[in-house]
């Protein structure tokens, strides 16, 4: 994805998360949608694994502390209204499924909603983890942001996980390039809630592993 | 906006419906909230309720008051008999009344639990007491601990001291109590507050109940 | 016990209290310790379960705050430098072990350190436990504070208890108007670590159920 | 009259012993209590630690240098892989340490169980993972969890803002993050902090470290 494909798809995220609603956006890509929350009006909260709960923007060059950081280490500037807490409540709000929405990138989404995106499997790796199976568990909806082929052009939406899991049944959405997607826990398809209108169905099904139900579009 | 606000409340306490599990802060008189308790004995719809709540309330006040107009099928605390619990104690003897009694740290813990998305935890607390008849057991690393299951709540009642719009609470010295985890463990958290404050007038470092917890609150 | 024996008594608990400690006084009698605390120099920090660790008095007429009580509801004033938290937070301090000393009421004390003090097991009583489960368990020692026989004249401390348990292996030490006594856990016997002048040898062996052992004294 | 302050750096981190589960605080570079970890580089009985951590350590600061003064047999922790985490990757490639995995979540509260008196609790968090593989499971109420154990810690070196005397700690922002809880699961917790003040002057309800969980503390 080039970098206006990805804002596109920010955007599109960023427009189905209603006001009110406490989002947790992981590293990578998925922070890429706090660019097109808190326009306008809608508030939407945001949480850091790290133990923030609020509203914050990038922190502006001179405002930067080494003691105010998001998940993935970058400074931010909190917005009125937030609160701090420890790891332990942290991870209790996501573990207890108080999140509305978490937003991850994926390597492989099964159709049934099993998720990979911690480890390729690759032996030589250097395992870590981090907060990627609390978040995936954790939220009452998680979507997943991702590229809707990997590099290879192979299908990333696939009828069984190749990768090892980081959680099991856990993704609701798939947001992709290509367009919105359902996943179904009981068959072996996904559900097309939006499609791309530079990309033709037939290149969707083409480049999908698991059968798309375009019928609620 | 999010504006977590409200003033009417006999909407905010239409929450509670036949049945529910409804967990009310409060040890003894500090940190109970009375408002929401009177409000809900005007609901017709509260009726059949299960309380969670460490005491059965004295006199015919608050929780005993509840008690008395006949709302509450059963009642989870760690220490109903107080002084003055004669309400509760006449209706447990007439066995209209059910009564499950709980450690008060085990009480705390559930509730955690619940909100915590913890399914079970082994506790050493009762381990060897009729409290903890017919439950799981184990010993590990040589100590006996008894497992213990989360309180699920539909609806909390609360009282904070100080609220932003966001819902983010501070409380008042011991009344602070269960409050805390009883927002956690709760489908719907209501809270009564005394103070109202614009956004970013709570240290973010000071909110003890963060808004997430909240779902709407009234100033007393 | 007369008013001049439980303040004696609650004297003598107290002098065996290092400074630096964490104690916990449970409700009734053991309050009276607090008394002996913190006179001079020592300073021994407090802990409530409902949610305070820290130092503090009875509230003087006037500075009474119903929002501000300790574990008997009673209001207090703090003394600097305390700390506030909930339930939650409280009772996983006492659980985890972190109190130095509990100072507890008991109906019956069996030898092996077994404690009974929350239901008399009277079919008509209405139950009632509390944090005296929580506090049984919850500190690096447990000291009993009662009369060494019952309103009857019957031991409390005895071979095996005939009241409801709130805690096993609990009691460490066992503070009556006799004496001061160690529990033992694999004998059938205590220790007398202190013996009250005012009593004799023959009364505390007649008043005892179980062997009491004066090597140590 | 109680002061756990302390001026000694080096007498403070000889309390740390060969073979001892180590807890250190930080989240990356936020709250890491860099003064106490380059103290104990140099103490000489600190060697063969496990040490409980979130991160691995970047280029050769911190935890990083622990690593390298081959002070270290175990780390267990959630995200060994950062930018310039060149010393853990070196050493783990070379089989000179071990790597216990353990998902972020799960360190907190098996960290939080350890200072509760909690045996073991049953968490959703890496069901039907590889990091639960052999670990005993059970469906509770239709969910399925893994039960997870204690984290027990010997000593936890930890970074704060603001101490009085009783060790009562606040934090600043989120470098709070591993603090409270790795002091509740130490038996020693050593914190190195910005600044004291006298007793009272830290608001009560804002004390985030009670003073029972700190048994010394040192002004960096």
């Amino acid at each position: 994805m080039n970098t206006e494909d990805r804002s596109m798809l920010a955007a599109r995220i960023a427009g189905d998360i209603p006001e009110g609603a406490y989002v947790n956006l992981g590293i990578g890509m998925p922070t890429l949608v706090a660019n097109h929350l808190g326009e306008g009006d809608k508030e939407v909260i945001l949480h850091t694994e790290n133990g923030v709960l609020g509203r914050w923007i990038d922190a502006p060059e001179g405002e930067q502390d080494p003691d105010l950081v998001n998940a993935g280490k970058v400074p931010i500037k909190l917005l009125p209204g937030a609160a701090i807490f420890h790891h332990a409540d942290s991870f209790a709000m996501m573990r207890g499924g108080h999140l509305d929405i978490c937003v991850l990138g994926a390597f492989q989404v099964a159709c049934n909603g099993d998720l990979a995106n911690w480890h390729t499997g690759d032996p030589d790796a250097i395992p870590a983890v981090g907060g990627a199976m609390d978040l995936a568990i954790g939220a009452k909806q998680t979507f997943v942001m991702m590229d809707h082929v990997d590099r290879d052009g192979r299908p990333k939406i696939v009828p069984q996980l190749t990768y090892p899991p980081t959680g099991l049944g856990c993704v609701t959405r798939i947001y992709t390039n290509y367009g919105t997607f359902e996943t179904c826990s009981d068959g072996n398809k996904v559900r097309a809630l939006f499609v791309n209108p530079a990309v033709s169905r037939e290149e969707i099904v083409r480049s999908t592993a698991v059968e798309v139900d375009f019928s609620g579009i | 906006m999010i504006d977590k606000q409200t003033s009417d409340l006999l909407e905010v306490v239409s929450r509670v419906n036949e049945g529910d599990t409804v967990a009310i802060g409060g040890f003894g008189g500090a940190g109970s909230p009375n408002m929401l308790i009177d409000a809900l004995i005007k609901n017709k719809n509260a009726k059949n309720l299960v309380i969670v709540t460490n005491n059965a309330g004295q006199k015919e006040e608050g929780i005993a008051a509840l008690l008395k107009a006949g709302k509450v099928r059963k009642i989870i605390c760690s220490f109903p008999r107080m002084k003055d619990s004669w309400v509760f104690e006449d209706l447990y003897r007439k066995g209209e009344i059910e009564l499950e009694l709980v450690p008060q740290g085990n009480m705390a813990e559930r509730l955690r639990a619940s909100g915590a998305g913890i399914g079970a935890f082994f506790t050493p607390t009762g381990y060897g007491t009729a409290l903890a008849e017919g439950k799981e057991t184990r010993e590990i690393d040589g100590v006996n601990y008894v497992l213990e299951y989360p309180i699920r709540v539909d609806v909390a009642l609360i009282k904070a001291a100080v609220a932003d719009r966001y819902g983010n609470l501070t409380y008042k010295k011991t009344a602070r109590n269960f409050g805390p985890v009883m927002a956690m463990a709760a489908k719907t958290t209501i809270a009564e507050v005394s103070e109202v404050v614009e956004a970013g007038q709570l240290d973010p470092e000071c909110v003890v109940t963060p808004g997430i917890y909240v779902n709407v609150f009234i100033k007393v």
